[in-house]
């Protein structure tokens, strides 16, 4: 388990924008609840639905991919096939069980730290406010 | 058994103030494969580098973290720390623990252990990092520079100065763009053709720079330093090395149609050059207008041209060719002030736009330069220069401010001043934007020496009265309404991306903000390169700029490429894709998911039960793969991988945060 | 739509049925002559143009609302003629998409759902519907030749044009088209959309005479010889002004004030003393008569 | 859909003569070494079958049970010149061309056989009958509609799409929407309902990866779940591997699915795979307008993207 007893969110964002617009919202001191922990990738289509579903499994109470805005993708069209499997990969996991609050995608660009922040605190709120996961791994 | 170094920063009390330092210290030293931990006041600094490259040695460390700030600012910086002790670069590993955690966090019971989470996290990924080798690919000797206004005018000859071809691509009849349009500059008010025909002219002569004019961008391939280029060389109607320019086809030519150059303030002809400095000085075809294309006789210009340079059968042809480096410098087009229905714009004829203006002041435009009402070709004795029309207006234009429209409007207010020596000019403005060197000078030189009326208020309607026109606004300075009369109006409009920016911008991978205008790779510190190696920008092209900015991006741009063509190999980034051959299916459906075309089919042969057979797998051009990573994700073989960001550094992330223990011989 | 037996919900609002009754008469007027049917809105409520839709934010969506859920039912088009209804039942339209809040409260009071909106539809859009523009293209019976018509809009028609999506809101030209169909030649002023003050109508009368004042001499000086409108305020201030902004500018008008409907009914044939034209307090026969249109 | 569901064994013969002449004749001819096919089973059940020579072709069957999906076997096949010949009925050509758009055989290898299709029967349906029912279905062609693969329920390809020879006449298409009710009652329920349900359907699992053999969209040459670095699946049969082997797996085929049903049919405890194919394939074609998801397309929905595609950050 996580070190904190606060619920976990698993954040992936990209380098080129979101990345960097976390780093924004560092800059501008916005204070901003513990929960999230980032992992940097490339772009937000390198994320691989199986990272979410990995991260569900493991005890994730929520999951966070943040990329560039459409059309100001850094690679040019990475968020937009992002777009398209995160959208099926959304309701998949509904299907699956997994409440609707505990997965989000947010496009946040380098100059957004205060969206980014603001995410973060709406995120975390509707992930405290459904309690733990009711997760895969109380199936173990 | 790897050896893991993990050295944490207390950035002075920007990290040690929120985040027991001490207690991660403690926590990390009990990690697997960590075998040094450190910390350090400031990691960055020189004696901070120094314990890193000293603690690699004495504890023969194969893995380095630091935890500090963002990667994004001193990984760099750390990797080149790594190197010189002689391990590879990309061993390093760096957990952001200020950006991402001690200045966004004010209590140290919960920013301590989420800093200890990102230094586990970031461990678990260092045990995996790999040996990885920078690449290098040879760099083609030649630039290639659309658009040829004074930005690509000004690239184009600072390239080719320092002795680099230079493809000069221009989609209009003749180079020039926007400044040839115009009739004088501020804050100066040099002559604008008189400073722009020459540089023309050196770039049309100049022995490096190739000019393609009338030609069209068609296709973009390849990556940084070697380029191909596919260019439309439109029909012209006229064979260049033929035709002498004389200009006998125009004046015999019965066709009259509006001049784009002119504005629609005069008119050209079907067969036409756009302006008597155009260069090339060889006119074209407008076939859209031309009697002969439309009812299939005429051909008098064939008639009297006597170097036989007519041709009616000409077709576009393509050209290829191959550049190191492009510079885009493609303009801008203007806001359609008809979308202010309040300002009458196309009921009155005497409401004209600021760039037709420059043309009614031109010396050599359709009035020999002077000012007259389009109506009934009167000097009109009052005008009105309305700016900001379509600019900072969320309602109907762009919320953007257009940067040099305060400034022109300035320069037609004096000139029309100068003119009419009798005459009044208003200026209806938001606010005054001056800044640049001489500027608010001549702001005041307008307002005090040529007497210009300046009043704050945006007009809310334009409306004719008595034959005059009358602007309704509030003066906000003096806090009432006011009705200023006058005989014509000039409306400032906003400086909008060109219409197919985005098409220009999708040919060459490059990516585009909310209003077409091109993404510099960074605001302040990468101004003029793109986020795709090997282009760059200069102009308006980039976002509203004025003529001295835009000579100086230029400039900038043409030194990134002067730069870039003085090497001939050039270091390529090793976090790309890679395939394990013996893992692909060779589905290849990773290609169409590739923005950069790079992923290409490949024959390998492989022995399988002694028998030599071939199969087809998916193989990576490291030359063109920027690293997204995109075809990680449609490769269910898992046979795709980004190398620094392979699937196991970031479930080993996923995983180490969230508990799980994985097998041992994954982290050995 | 044209084709099919040819119906519209018709809300006429309070105007209609007092005020500006002369209104509703050639609404109908028109209707009737182009065939097509107007099934009154069933126990009607107030669209909330009242001090209600500035005091209170509910009541503000919930009484046009309730119009709309009222219409809902026949499942037609919805037409009205009042700029400030039109305008009410819009805003209702466009906020029952975007604040859930208001519409949950709102369903809760009436112990109702409300269905998707019908299309609401102002004069000057039912006007150019297919069927009124056949019967008009079929055949004046009387052209407004040589007549000169201010076309004027008010504000309500085309603002705010996130709701409405009508026209151009800074020069309309939709009722100029209508008056050039039925003959009459439409003058271009600048007060095409100036603000008539009505919504100063009680509290500052000095204000109201003013503007509307100011509109009509805009008009006149633009050499118009009539106004057309499709409001009953415009109407009613534009009209019932005009003496004493007289005396404020110092000039006579004289200007009749019609509404849009009323000259597409006297072009269509309608007779001038079905129209009630007699109820306008600026003399709006003598000109027809002048023109021979009456 | 569905459609008329309809045997007739006459035809149904005919066609096996049909094939078996086909075949002889592509072996005697050389225009392929081996030609793919069923024969039957020792327990009266058709079993893949190679023939090499015109001789053994005369042992190929085509009847009511040939449920199987041959296209499989083509991997085997992979290394070598040999051109092979196969049959197939409309599904099954839906699986060849679901090999053929990955890229997993080369087209011009192989000889294609089409035979429209009626319907085939579920054989461990039909073997569970009274002989006296058993025979009146096969032969006299009288089944019940429940007697019917689950995939003759919602099948709007019978014609197939890849063929170089057909025999027999076209079958006539009624396209329409697919359905989905099983997916649609899933959906109804409460997240703990829903997580419930798949714990305790999906928890049987033994992970004899029957339905990964059989799949015509898993043709990977080593599966990512089998390898070892990175771990994607853990090694431990627990509920959450189990688990997360299905739901990976449907994900991973999700836009390449061809809703045979094979893998439901092939599981060896009865768990109800097609519920996560179902639900992919439902939103594809909810989502990015796909509108027949389970034919194979030339780019695969999650290969491309539209500037309309849905707001996703506004799904929240």
């Amino acid at each position: 388990m996580a070190t904190s007893q606060e619920p976990v969110i698993v954040g992936f964002l990209c380098n080129w924008c979101s990345y960097a617009g976390a780093d924004s919202a560092g800059t501008g001191r916005m204070v901003q609840p513990t929960n999230v922990r980032i992992i940097r990738v490339p772009c937000s289509g390198r994320v691989n639905p199986r990272f979410i579903l990995r991260a569900f499994q493991r005890g994730a109470d929520g999951v966070l991919v943040s990329g560039c805005h459409p059309n100001d993708c850094h690679y040019s069209t990475g968020n937009f096939f992002a777009r398209r499997r995160l959208l099926l990969l959304k309701r998949y996991l509904e299907y699956l069980g997994i409440e609707p609050a505990r997965f989000e995608t947010h496009w946040v660009s380098a100059s957004e730290g205060q969206k980014w922040a603001e995410v973060v605190r709406s995120m975390a709120e509707r992930v405290k406010a459904l309690g733990p996961s009711p997760k895969l791994p109380s199936l173990l | 058994m790897k050896r893991v170094g993990v050295f944490l920063c207390w950035c002075g009390s920007n990290i040690a103030g929120t985040v027991d330092v001490g207690k991660v210290a403690e926590q990390a030293r009990r990690l697997p494969g960590v075998v040094h931990v450190e910390e350090n006041k400031y990691t960055c600094s020189e004696p901070g580098q120094a314990a890193i490259v000293k603690a690699i040695k004495d504890q023969r460390l194969d893995r380095v973290v630091v935890a500090s700030c963002s990667p994004r600012l001193h990984e760099a910086t750390f990797r080149r720390t790594v190197e010189s002790a002689g391990l590879n670069p990309y061993f390093f590993e760096m957990a952001n623990v200020r950006e991402h955690c001690s200045w966004i966090h004010t209590d140290k019971e919960t920013a301590t252990p989420k800093a200890f989470d990102l230094v586990r996290m970031a461990v678990a990924k260092a045990l995996r990092n790999e040996a990885l080798t920078r690449g290098s690919i040879t760099i083609e000797k030649r630039a290639l520079v659309i658009g040829a206004g004074i930005a690509g005018i000004q690239a184009a000859l600072d390239i080719a100065d320092a002795g680099h071809e230079v493809i000069l691509l221009e989609r209009e009849p003749t180079i020039g763009g926007r400044m040839a349009q115009l009739d004088k500059t501020f804050p100066t008010l040099d002559c604008s053709q008189c400073i722009l025909t020459p540089k023309m002219v050196d770039a049309a002569k100049h022995p490096n720079i190739t000019l393609y004019t009338w030609s069209e961008l068609e296709k973009v391939a390849g990556y940084i330093g070697n380029f191909t280029v596919t260019i439309r060389r439109k029909a012209r109607g006229v064979d260049e090395t033929l035709c002498t320019g004389c200009g006998v086809c125009q004046s015999k030519c019965p066709v009259k149609v509006p001049s784009e150059f002119d504005e629609g303030m005069g008119m050209r002809k079907a067969i036409y050059s756009p302006f008597p400095q155009a260069v090339p000085n060889r006119p074209v075809m407008d076939r859209a207008n031309c009697t002969f294309f439309k009812t299939g006789k005429c051909k008098i210009c064939e008639r009297f041209c006597e170097a036989k340079a007519i041709r009616f059968d000409q077709e576009d042809s393509l050209i290829e060719v191959k550049v190191g480096a492009i510079v885009t410098a493609t303009g801008f087009d203007l806001f359609k002030v008809e979308k202010y229905g309040e300002y009458g714009y196309g009921l009155y004829p005497d409401v004209i736009n600021s760039l037709q203006f420059e043309r009614l002041v031109n010396a050599s435009g359709p009035t020999d330069g002077k000012i007259k009402k389009p109506s009934d070709h009167e000097i009109p004795k009052s005008v009105a220069f309305v700016l900001c029309v379509g600019s900072r207006d969320e309602q109907k234009g762009t919320t953007y401010c257009s940067r040099a429209c305060c400034m022109y409007s300035i320069k037609h207010a004096i000139q029309f001043r100068d003119k009419v020596k009798d005459g009044r000019a208003y200026v209806f403005y938001m606010d005054i934007r001056t800044p640049g060197k001489s500027y608010e000078e001549f702001y005041k030189r307008a307002a005090v020496d040529y007497g210009v009326e300046f009043i704050r208020g945006r007009p809310s309607k334009i409306f004719s009265r008595n034959g005059k026109l009358v602007l309704k606004a509030e003066d906000t300075l003096l806090g009432r309404p006011i009705e200023v009369e006058v005989e014509m109006v000039v409306l400032a409009p906003a400086m909008l991306a060109r219409n197919d920016a985005a098409k220009i911008a999708q040919t060459m991978s490059i990516s585009y903000d909310g209003y077409g205008f091109l993404n510099e790779a960074h605001p302040k510190l990468r101004p003029v390169e793109t986020n795709t190696a090997g282009i760059f920008l200069a102009g308006v092209c980039q976002g509203p700029k004025d003529i001295p900015d835009t000579v100086a991006q230029a400039s900038a741009a043409a030194s990134k490429v002067i730069g870039l063509l003085s090497h001939e190999q050039m270091a390529t980034e090793p976090m790309i894709a890679r395939v394990s051959e013996a893992l692909c299916s060779g589905c290849l459906w990773c290609k169409p998911i590739c923005p950069y075309q790079a992923i290409e089919a490949k024959t390998i042969t492989e022995k399988i039960q002694g028998k030599v057979v071939s199969r087809e797998v998916a193989a990576v051009n490291s030359g063109l793969c920027q690293g997204c990573g995109a075809c990680t994700v449609a490769c269910r073989d898992g046979a795709m991988n980004i190398s620094g960001f392979t699937n196991d550094q970031l479930l080993a992330e996923v995983d180490e945060l969230l508990g799980a223990s994985r097998p041992a011989c994954a982290a050995e | 739509m044209s084709g099919q037996s040819v119906r519209y919900s018709y809300y006429p609002g309070c105007s209609l049925h007092s005020t500006a009754r002369e209104y509703n008469v050639s609404v109908r007027a028109v209707a009737q002559a182009a065939g097509v049917e107007l099934v009154e809105v069933p126990d009607w409520n107030c669209c909330g143009a009242t001090s209600a839709h500035a005091t209170d934010p509910f009541l503000a969506f919930a009484l046009p609302a309730r119009v709309l859920l009222q219409a809902e039912e026949s499942g037609l088009d919805i037409l009205a003629p009042c700029a400030a209804c039109y305008g009410r039942l819009m805003t209702a339209k466009e906020e029952a998409h975007r604040r859930p809040d208001l519409v949950a409260r709102f369903e809760k009071a009436i112990g109702r759902k409300l269905g998707p909106a019908p299309r609401i539809l102002n004069v000057l859009e039912f006007l150019a519907e297919p069927k009124v523009t056949e019967t008009i293209a079929a055949g004046l019976k009387r052209p407004l030749t040589d007549l000169k018509v201010a076309p004027y809009y008010g504000c309500l028609l085309v603002r705010p044009s996130k709701v409405t999506h009508f026209d151009d809101a800074e020069r309309p030209t939709s009722m100029d088209k209508i008056l050039a169909s039925v003959g009459a030649t439409p003058v271009d002023f600048p007060g095409k959309t100036e603000c008539c003050g009505a919504s100063l109508g009680i509290s500052r009368v000095d204000l109201v005479v003013e503007l509307s004042g100011r509109i009509v001499q805009q008009a006149k000086h633009a050499g118009a010889e009539a106004i057309a409108v499709a409001c009953p305020l415009c109407q009613t201030n534009l009209d019932g002004r005009q003496g004493t902004a007289a005396a404020k500018l110092g000039e006579a008008f004289g200007l009749p004030i019609y509404y849009i409907t009323e000259l597409v009914a006297l072009a269509l044939g309608v007779a001038p003393g079905r129209l009630g034209l007699g109820k306008h307090l600026t003399n709006s026969l003598a000109l027809l008569r002048q023109k021979k249109l009456a | 859909m569905p459609k008329s569901l309809a045997l007739d064994p006459k035809k149904m013969k005919e066609a096996e003569a049909a094939l078996r002449t086909q075949a002889a004749k592509l072996l005697s001819e050389g225009t392929v070494t081996v030609f793919l096919g069923h024969e039957e089973g020792w327990d009266g059940l058709p079993v893949p079958f190679f023939a090499t020579t015109p001789e053994e072709a005369k042992r190929l069957v085509w009847n009511p049970l040939v449920a199987f999906n041959l296209a499989k076997y083509l991997l085997d096949r992979l290394t070598g010149e040999e051109k092979v010949g196969i049959v197939v009925n409309g599904c099954g050509s839906l699986a060849l061309d679901r090999l053929l758009k990955d890229r997993r055989f080369p087209r011009e290898r192989l000889f294609v056989v089409g035979i429209p299709c009626t319907g085939l029967l579920d054989p461990d349906k039909v073997l569970a009958l009274p002989d006296e029912a058993r025979q009146a279905a096969l032969e006299g062609g009288k089944a019940e509609p429940g007697l019917f693969l689950k995939r003759c329920g919602w099948c709007d390809a019978p014609n197939p799409v890849v063929a170089d020879v057909v025999l027999g006449e076209k079958v006539p298409e009624e396209a329409g929407p697919q359905q989905y009710p099983r997916v649609e009652e899933i959906e109804k329920m409460s997240p703990a309902e829903r997580a419930a349900h798949f714990k305790t359907l999906y928890e049987k699992c033994i992970r004899c990866f029957a339905c990964r053999n059989v799949c015509p969209a898993c043709s990977c040459r080593e599966c990512s779940l089998d390898q070892w670095e990175p771990l994607w699946l853990g090694k431990a049969t627990v509920p959450s591997e189990q688990l997360m082997y299905h739901f990976i797996r449907a994900f991973d085929v999700a836009g390449r699915c061809i809703r045979c049903g094979e893998c439901e049919r092939v599981c060896s405890v009865g768990v109800p795979l097609m519920e996560l194919n179902d639900k992919l394939m439902k939103d594809i074609t909810e989502l990015f307008g796909v509108q027949r998801p389970h034919v194979p397309a030339d780019v695969e929905p999650l290969g491309q993207w539209t500037e309309g595609d849905a707001d996703l950050e506004a799904a929240h």
